[in-house]
């Protein structure tokens, strides 16, 4: 029995639950090792993942139940991507987090814990209901790590967050029910097989639930007109929540992929595609509406917070465009955007921190305590961030370029993609030579000067785009293969769903 | 026809018209502590005999004692009264008004203050 | 009957909907229990409406879909938590920001004169 | 507050009884398996509330329980036929009132049990007991004659009470 | 018969429901609408029976077995409101 | 391979510099320096090949999917700019040496320096235009670093912004006409791309790339209307300027126009696009280099103008023109460089480079001012230095155009003009700075520099005059080398020499000669002329009018997302509207075919309830202890519902969460204002009325349309199997902790993290009690009334021991772990209602969070126990087991699952309403009666 698909949910559950118990005395310390622990076996678990997935797409049924009838984990090179992304954002936001914010209010790690297990799982199921399940998790965790430290701001950002997101989880219900209704499965693999044999009257009705799902992955994931919630929660959440959030908007866009490509994707029949024309428009929209947040934001968390929503809608764009064919540079783009949003999120935390009471704001403050470095940082990121050579950015953008064929398309997606750098060139620039070169004649506060567990944390996120950039090739053939897997592994599921139906049940023992 | 269902039909008939009776009281009585007098009737006897004929109905089969009817009157009884009393409690602690020709209204202060004499 | 529960979930929806949009945090989280009481019926209901077919097996009887049931307790245990959640978030609000608008900090609108019963 | 460490049990022994039979009659199975079952179920409960309790008291008379249960349900029938007409008659005719009832028993549990068993027949309701549980403020909705409430009240439910808890 | 009697006591509760909303919606105090409630978790716990007797099953009894004791708890809380403020203090 | 090592070499230099802090600055330079001198060895080591017309390559695979590869090519175009950037880059180095003082970050300024190099040369060795682009931004990116070298300073800073805005810009645009290009020819070889003419200029997109690569080419190499973020650069330190800003950046546009000349160039669009805007920017350069005081801003203006100069050559589009602009590159970096370092060492050693203040310092420092006077003679073109050359041969090619038609003769003639502005300025230079009268307040005592500082300004002096005098001896074979790689095998026929005998050329140069003469004579007349224009500040004017672009995002943004919680509610509803209407507009009927159930007097009745209760809601949500009752009669009917339609685990449920919800708001609602305010004008309401009732439209149709269609579902698997395979009868159970347990297990888990948060939302909450009700009402003073108290302590038992038989039966019927874990909490809830905290919390020895945990690890473990028998999680058990003295009991691992649930269910709803309970508890203002 091959346990591999389900262990990036159940380390750090196991971690999380164990976290509760009450403890000896210096109990952060024990909850720090076994966050570590989990990460350590999580990095095995990644390496292990990652390779198997190159050979293999693993089906895991939990209980033993055949699907369509049990739920469903889906190992493939899509599903490997993400749950190693994720565990490498989130080591470094955990080892971030060790520095300070572990001890600035309670549960940071159990939180953390939790919150892997959701977005692992989320990442993994292959049912519709469970993916709603592991999007509560998720969710319900981001709500309590928003507010993890406490005040106004925090406060007042997750009331606007969790508003947004309870109406989101009413509408996933809405639509599960409906698809449902019409469609009488919960697999979504089983799903992607029967919307094709729907009937005329009852394709309206799967087709309004199933644009329902882009609503609720709509609002996971910023899309323009649902994106207000992401500015205000990723500049106030604290740093190391912040840059974990930074993969909270993939959970929703991989969720499109996987629904719109897989369910809904080019053998859906007369529900082919259905999204796509509404993510041409609102993909662009979202491009144009963060480069102006980019441009209008008046701190630093706010610019990063619109940059992060210029790379969804660039994202997005990257699934329509050439009708899926430029997924695979999207998901190189995401890897890239995941991880630098993620270093930008800490980055801005340790200005935030080392500019005094002018926090993150454009204006004139004290010098920082260490200009060289958190000025490589910056730069090293912002270069990334804008999508300039020598850095992943750079390729990840061309990558998406290259992939527009259609003259009509090419017009819109080069346009905004190109205008969307420029506009961040000049937002970066500015905000680079603002933050680290105008400054007041106030001394500048020692006291403050980062902690090496942060500036490793940093760097290593960092790191991740000059080795994405070297070793592009091997990542992109792997982002294919991905790409590919949406609809290979709905096949592959879809084998299994009718052969188990021939054989029949091997029964309990 | 069994006799069970007939003492079922019966039982249940006197049971829906202490509800209903109960209900009217609701709407007809002229001020709060009158009305409080309302659901006690349908506490008591109404739900009473509508449980009363679920457990002869349910006891004429061969499914044994069902003895959830009897708990559940017996949360009934055992909670109503304080049910009761809270909510008189409230009203007098609000002060709510009450029909001019209540008998020892003087009295009300000294209830709401729990005096004894 | 059908046509009944229908009418019933859309006037939950729509009165659910209706007080989400409202500018307070306590008026929102009525709309958001209005309508997950509207959602749950409504993927209850996607299973189809039977009546005397509990999904408990007994010999040779009608039974309903027992999926959607199953769905909608999870459904139900996930919305109560969320709902907790955001209870406690809303006294938090009023503690942090000084009132319970939903923004905390409310347009400086005279209020608007309401009828109706004064008392509470 | 607990008075005497002798009490104790037999309000124990009472309620582990009560839940014993329910349970096994909930359960509507007299297997081995299921009686052990009701005695670990009960002992549990009873173990687990142990310090949940203020006030506690002996039954003096148990024995005349049945008794009293019969009274009341009588009452309840009869007293429903007469709230029934009152609340479907006139209702101007109504004279509601408040009514002082003293009490004789000083203890919390008979004085619950009365008062509970005021509420129950229709047509009164206990509203509140003073402070030193001297008195017992009901409600009625028809006081035609006051001493006569007072007295049926005091006849009727507080003396057989007074019986069976003695005091 | 039983049938019919059946129809007459449900259709009878049912009524008795919309006259304690009747209630409920006049008011005039917050108390008569807690009693009006009150009145339908008992019309509703009636109604649960009803239905077991006509469908001839016990399934549901659980449901007004706790309606019985959770409608106590939520009067007595809201009571406790009324009089505290503070529920739980 | 050698090839390759080019710009790595240099880029490894670009280390070698900051990690040599130890050593002293001279031995620094010498480490640092050896990485560019080895490499401009390896290009030197090819020149016989070079010469021969040879091409060296070197390719090998880097990112297939994107058409990149590390592809390098030295061929004569690409072994001139090697050349220029190794050795002139040598030069700077060593000039800077001197040139930066003792404070400043010397091992930085190196690293960039080579950085850029690197960037350089890697722009020019490309063989794949895709890397040649990376290469292209880099130089923006490395440029942005060496112009903002001080950064305190405003002028560097923004003159830094600026130029990397402009190229960055110029740079995205390039990218989209590589793109295109690479598209059109299916491939980004440099190579394959050359060799495609036809198909390119055959193309319709052929106008688009020609307008985005030359927008690339323009920016960098300052062209009109670009040009002006030079001047602004030149407040990089002055090696930077010299290095950068005549040298090699700006002629990396030069460098791109000449690379893509063969397949881009000889069009009528290209004709009149780049020699148009050469011409511009060869007369506008000129003219206002004459105006500037500053030394740097007038060799900034007049590179701009050979900058135009050199484009408008390339533009004529014919062969010789080509040549020409090839042999003036050579010639503007040898004599625009060494121009910039003596205006270097000028600011360096008086301390100013404002001309009106310099004057006289022929006296001080003659050496440098020989110099000086040798490089402004070549670049004023004065016969006998290498300008002069190169400008007759662009007289010569202005004359020989007539593609303009009947005005072809304007471009000589503003190409005159534009060369007798370069006298004029070059004579101010001169004239002004070193001769001019004394000097006078100068903030330094002038003297010259140090030794080594001037040996390059030496060095690139005397090119211009070899170069001047030997023309073909000197740079003959590299022109032809480079010409051969721009034009190919045929060139035309040109002849280097120093003397071209009488002709109109000729003409052309006396006349600007002596027109620069007579221009700079009369300047004062100019200046006055000049000053009744404002001079603008292009620095102010781009920093307002990013400002302006600034502010009318912000001004869209505000009005856009105004941050109001209540707006993005209603575009999630709006956008959900939206999707959602029309496909149901696609369906012709709402009914289907299925059998519908009867109605009667008890369904309308509670149809009617929960109608009239959720509309009430809706009016008197402002009341809020009202909207409560009212939602408890809109969840009793539902549950009522559930229960009719075969759901009694749903009723059980909702019930439970129902009271549960109650206490919760109840616990709530102390804290909040018992009235809302109504913030929204009736405008909005009407509109918030719209979206409601159409949503509820949506989702009631839906419903509708949905029962009344059949459906066909897996649900028969669970029917046919739960007994069987599943071990219970109630088949919503046996979905719950068997079918779908991995559903309940992350459930549970966030019921457990909810109560976690609520944990920390509650910890450190500063709340406001109020001491009365909102009629001001003190509160009563019976905080637990007796009787309460003696029937909540009669039923806790009660309650509970129906939990446990709800938790036991559930499997089979109705009930299990979630419902009875309510139920008891509700037991226990009720408890802390009727006694308070402080009399329970001593009394009833539960740590909610050890539950919790417990909870969940049975859980979990329950999941993990199939793992010994190679089982998958959540592999269920179950089995009858004979007990002595019991009998066959059945135990399965579900009920284990089941109990892990009950627990977790406990402990997170007392977290919750146990810890709210308590917050009241310690710091509550009590009343004065209770002491
Ligand atoms: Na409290
Ligand atoms: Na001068």
């Amino acid at each position: 029995m091959n346990h591999l698909p389900i262990l990036p949910i159940l380390i750090p559950a196991l971690a999380g639950i164990l976290m509760l118990f009450p403890t000896p005395a210096s109990s952060i310390k024990y909850q720090r090792w076994l966050a570590y622990l989990s990460f350590a076996a999580m990095a095995y678990v990644c390496w292990q993942i990652v390779v198997s997935a190159q050979y293999e797409t693993t089906l895991y049924v939990l209980g033993g139940w055949q699907p369509p009838f049990g739920i469903m984990l889906l190992l493939d090179h899509l599903s490997a991507i993400m749950i190693t992304l994720t565990t490498l954002l989130a080591f470094c936001a955990c080892l971030y987090g060790t520095a300070e914010e572990q001890t600035t209010g309670r549960f940071f790690y159990p939180l953390f814990m939790f919150q892997l297990m959701g977005i692992n799982g989320a990442f993994l199921t292959g049912d519709i209901f469970n993916l709603f399940v592991f999007f509560e998790i998720l969710l319900i965790a981001s709500y309590a790590l928003l507010v993890h430290g406490g005040g106004k701001e925090k406060t007042g950002a997750a009331v606007h967050y969790i508003a947004l997101n309870l109406l989101g989880s009413a509408f996933f219900l809405i639509a599960l029910g409906t698809l449902y209704g019409t469609l009488g499965t919960l697999n979504m693999a089983d799903m992607a097989e029967k919307v094709a044999l729907l009937s005329p009257q009852q394709q309206a009705i799967a087709k309004a639930g199933g644009l329902l799902l882009l609503v609720v992955f709509g609002l996971k994931s910023a899309m323009l007109p649902l994106h207000f919630w992401l500015p205000k929660t990723y500049s106030a959440a604290a740093a190391p929540i912040a840059a974990l959030f930074a993969i909270m908007t993939k959970v929703g866009l991989y969720s499109i992929f996987r629904v719109f490509g897989g369910i809904f994707g080019n053998d859906a029949g007369a529900l082919a595609n259905i999204a796509t024309p509404w993510i041409w428009p609102l993909g662009i929209a979202t491009i144009i509406i963060g480069s102006i947040g980019v441009l209008a934001a008046p701190s630093l968390r706010l610019m990063i917070a619109n940059v992060i929503i210029v790379s969804v809608g660039t994202l997005l764009l990257s699934f329509v465009i050439n009708d899926g064919k430029g997924l695979s540079a999207g998901l190189y783009y995401l890897i890239h955007s995941t991880l630098v949003g993620g270093a930008l999120f800490l980055i801005a935390d340790l200005i935030r921190i080392q500019r005094g009471g002018a926090q993150d704001r454009f204006v004139i403050a004290r010098s920082l305590a260490q200009p060289g470095l958190i000025g490589s940082f910056f730069f090293i990121a912002a270069i990334a961030a804008v999508g300039l050579p020598p850095l992943s950015g750079f390729v990840g953008k061309a990558l998406i370029l290259k992939s527009v064929i259609a003259a009509n398309q090419q017009l819109w997606v080069w346009s905004v993609i190109l205008l969307g750098s420029l506009v961040a060139l000049i937002a970066f620039s500015r905000a680079g030579t603002m933050l680290f070169w105008h400054v007041s004649g106030a001394k500048a506060d020692d006291s403050k000067k980062a902690k090496p567990a942060q500036v490793i944390a940093i760097s290593l996120l960092l790191l991740a785009t000059p080795i994405l950039t070297i070793f592009a090739h091997p990542v992109t053939l792997y982002t294919e293969q991905a790409a590919g897997d949406i609809h290979n592994s709905m096949y592959q599921v879809q084998d299994v769903i009718h052969n188990s139906e021939k054989v029949s049940h091997d029964g309990h023992h | 026809m069994t006799i069970n269902e007939i003492i079922t039909a019966v039982l249940l008939l006197i049971g829906g018209l202490f509800l209903f009776i109960g209900s009217i009281g609701l709407v007809r009585l002229p001020d709060f502590f009158t009305r409080l007098h309302a659901p006690t009737k349908a506490s008591t006897l109404g739900i009473g005999a509508v449980l009363i004929a679920s457990l002869v109905y349910f006891s004429s089969q061969e499914s044994g004692i069902n003895i959830k009817e009897l708990l559940i009157t017996l949360f009934i009884v055992l909670s109503a009264p304080i049910t009761a009393h809270m909510l008189s409690k409230a009203a007098l602690h609000v002060r709510l008004p009450m029909q001019d020709n209540t008998l020892n209204k003087d009295m009300v202060e000294k209830i709401r203050n729990r005096e004894s004499s | 009957m059908e046509l009944l529960f229908a009418f019933c979930i859309g006037t939950l929806t729509s009165c659910g909907v209706y007080l989400t949009l409202r500018a307070t945090t306590f008026s929102f989280v009525l709309g958001l229990t209005l309508l997950s009481y509207a959602v749950n019926l409504f993927l209850f209901a996607s299973g189809g409406l039977m009546i005397n077919a509990a999904p408990i097996l007994k010999t040779g009887e009608l039974i309903t879909d027992p999926l959607p049931q199953a769905l909608v307790l999870t459904a139900i245990v996930i919305g109560f938590a969320m709902t907790a959640f955001i209870v406690i978030l809303a006294m938090r609000a009023r503690a942090d920001l000084g009132n319970d608008h939903l923004d905390g900090n409310p347009p400086d609108l005279p209020e608007v004169k309401r009828g109706g019963d004064s008392r509470s | 507050m607990d008075t005497t460490n002798q009490r104790k049990p037999k309000i124990r022994f009472f309620t582990f009884t009560l839940l014993f039979v329910v349970w096994i009659l909930l359960t509507n199975s007299l297997t081995i398996g299921n009686i052990l079952l009701a005695l670990f179920l009960s002992a549990s409960i009873v173990w687990l509330v142990r310090d949940i309790r203020s006030n506690t008291i002996r039954l003096h008379k148990p024995l005349s329980i049945p008794k009293y249960v019969l009274i009341l349900f009588w009452d309840i029938v009869s007293s429903n036929f007469i709230v029934a007409k009152q609340v479907l008659g006139p209702i101007k005719k109504l004279k509601p009132g408040f009514v002082a009832v003293p009490l004789d028993m000083r203890e919390p549990i008979p004085i619950t049990l009365l008062a509970s068993t005021v509420s129950l027949t229709p047509g009164t309701v206990s509203t509140e007991v003073s402070e030193d549980f001297s008195i017992l403020y009901v409600h009625a909705l028809n006081v035609s004659d006051e001493q006569a409430l007072i007295n049926e009240i005091k006849q009727r439910y507080e003396k057989p009470l007074k019986e069976i808890f003695g005091c | 018969m039983l049938n019919i009697v059946g129809i007459f006591v449900s259709s009878l509760i049912g009524i008795s429901l919309l006259l304690n909303m009747w209630r409920f919606m006049k008011g005039p105090n917050m108390l008569d609408r807690v009693i009006a409630l009150d009145t339908m978790y008992i019309n509703a716990i009636a109604l649960i029976i009803l239905l077991g007797i006509f469908l001839d099953t016990t399934l549901y009894y659980e449901g007004a077995l706790l309606i019985a004791m959770l409608g106590f708890v939520s009067t007595s809380a809201i009571c406790k409101f009324v009089l505290r403020g503070d529920i739980i203090e | 391979m050698a090839l390759f090592w080019v710009p790595l070499l240099t880029a490894l230099g670009s280390l070698a510099a900051p990690s040599t802090l130890a050593l002293n600055r001279s031995l620094r330079l010498a480490i640092s320096a050896l990485f560019p001198a080895a490499a401009l060895a390896i290009i030197l080591s090819y020149t016989e090949q070079v010469f021969a017309q040879e091409s060296i390559r070197f390719a090998m695979d880097w990112i297939p999917a994107l058409g990149l590869e590390l592809s390098f090519r030295l061929d004569g175009l690409a072994y001139l700019f090697s050349l220029l950037i190794l050795a002139i880059g040598l030069l700077v180095m060593l000039y800077a040496r001197y040139y930066l003082s003792e404070h400043e970050a010397f091992g930085r300024f190196y690293a960039y320096l080579m950085l850029f190099m690197t960037a350089m040369l890697g722009i020019v060795l490309s063989n794949n235009v895709l890397q040649m682009w990376f290469f292209w931004e880099l130089t923006s990116l490395t440029s942005f670093l060496l112009i903002s070298f001080w950064g305190h300073r405003s002028d560097a800073r923004k003159g830094a912004r600026m130029a990397l805005t402009i190229t960055g810009a110029g740079g995205l645009a390039l990218l989209g006409g590589l793109m295109l290009i690479g598209q059109l020819v299916g491939s980004f070889d440099l190579d394959v791309i050359l060799a495609s003419r036809e198909l390119i200029q055959g193309s319709d997109q052929y106008l688009v790339i020609l307008i985005l690569v030359l927008i690339g080419a323009f920016t960098k190499s300052a062209q009109f209307p670009f040009f002006f973020w030079l001047p602004h650069a030149m407040a990089a330190p002055t090696p930077v300027s010299a290095y950068l800003h005549s040298a090699t950046m700006v002629k990396a546009g030069i460098f791109l126009m000449a690379r893509m000349f063969p397949v881009l160039a000889g069009t009528e669009a290209w004709f009149l696009i780049v020699s148009i805007t050469g011409l511009l920017t060869l007369l506008i350069g000129a003219y206002m280099a004459l105006f500037k005081h500053d030394l740097k801003g007038l060799l900034a203006y007049s590179t701009v103008s050979h900058l135009g100069l050199i484009t408008l050559l390339l533009g004529l589009g014919t062969k010789l023109g080509a040549v020409a602009a090839i042999f003036h590159i050579i010639n503007h970096a040898t004599f625009k460089a060494s121009l910039f370092m003596a205006a270097g060492i000028i600011d360096h050693e008086t301390g100013t480079r404002d001309m009106r203040k310099l004057s006289g310092l022929w006296k001080y420092m003659p050496q440098t001012a020989a110099l000086a006077m040798i490089a402004s003679s070549a670049m004023a073109g004065i016969p006998l230095f290498n300008g002069f050359l190169s400008k007759e041969m662009f007289f010569a090619e202005t004359l020989n155009q007539s593609t303009l038609g009947s005005i072809s003769w304007m471009i000589p003639v503003f190409a005159t003009i534009g060369a007798a502005f370069s006298v004029a300025y070059s004579l101010r230079f001169i004239h002004d700075v070193f001769f001019n009268g004394d000097a006078s307040d100068l903030p330094k005592k002038p003297h010259e520099p140090p030794r080594y500082m001037r040996v390059p300004v030496e060095i690139l002096a005397a090119l211009c005059l070899i170069i001047g005098i030997f023309p073909a001896a000197v740079v003959g074979d590299l022109l032809k080398a480079a010409s051969a790689s721009v034009l190919g095998d045929k060139l035309p026929y040109y002849h280097l020499h120093i003397w071209h005998g009488f002709n109109l050329p000729l003409m052309m140069s006396a006349i600007a000669l002596v027109g620069g003469v007579a221009l700079y004579m009369n300047r004062q007349l100019l200046f006055r002329v000049q000053a009744n224009f404002t001079e603008r500040n292009e620095s102010i004017v781009f920093d307002n009018g990013i400002k302006k672009v600034r502010n009318a995002a912000r001004w869209f943004m505000q009005r856009f997302d105004n941050g109001a919680t209540q707006r993005s509610v209603f575009w999630l509803l709006f956008f959900a509207l939206v999707v959602s209407l029309p496909p149901l507009m696609q369906l012709n009927s709402t009914a289907g075919a299925r059998p519908q159930l009867p109605v009667d007097t008890v369904m309308v009745a509670g149809a009617v309830l929960l109608c009239i209760a959720s509309i009430a809601t809706v009016i008197w949500h402002y009341l809020r202890l009202l909207s409560l009752l009212l939602l408890s009669v809109v969840g009793m009917i539902v549950s009522l519902a559930f229960v009719l339609f075969s759901a009694p685990d749903l009723a059980l449920t909702q019930l439970s969460v129902e009271v549960v919800t109650i206490v919760l708001l109840l616990l709530a609602l102390y804290f909040l204002p018992q009235r809302s305010r109504n913030y929204a004008p009736p405008s909005l309401m009407v509109r918030d009325l719209s979206v409601a009732v159409l949503i509820g439209g949506v989702v009631g149709t839906l419903t509708y349309a949905m029962l009344t269609r059949p459906l066909d579902t897996i649900s028969s698997f669970y029917t046919e199997n739960a007994k069987a395979l599943g071990g219970g009868t109630n088949i919503v159970n046996v979905i719950l902790v068997d079918f779908r347990g991995f559903d309940t297990f992350g459930e549970i888990t966030v019921l457990a993290i909810a109560a976690l948060g609520i944990y920390k939302l509650i910890a450190r909450m500063r709340i406001f009690l109020p001491s009365a009700n909102p009629e001001g009402i003190p509160w009563a003073k019976d905080k637990h009334p007796f009787m309460f108290e003696v029937i909540s302590q009669a039923l806790l038992p009660l309650a509970l021991l129906i939990s446990c038989y709800i938790f036991l039966r559930g499997h089979n019927l109705p009930g299990g772990g979630f419902i009875a874990g309510l139920i008891t909490s509700i037991a226990i809830i009720q408890q802390y209602i009727a006694h308070g905290n402080d009399w329970l919390v001593p009394r009833i020895k539960l740590n909610y969070l050890t539950l919790i945990s417990s909870g969940l690890l049975i859980a979990f473990i329950t999941g993990v126990g199939g793992f010994i028998w190679q089982q998958p999680f959540l592999k269920s058990w179950h089995d009858y087991i004979d007990f002595p003295l019991v009998g066959k009991l059945e135990i399965a691992s579900a009920m284990g699952f089941d109990l892990g649930v009950y627990l977790t269910v406990i402990g997170s709803s007392m977290m919750i309403l146990a810890n709210l309970g308590g917050l009241t508890t310690v710091d509550r203002l009590r009343p004065k009666e209770h002491k």
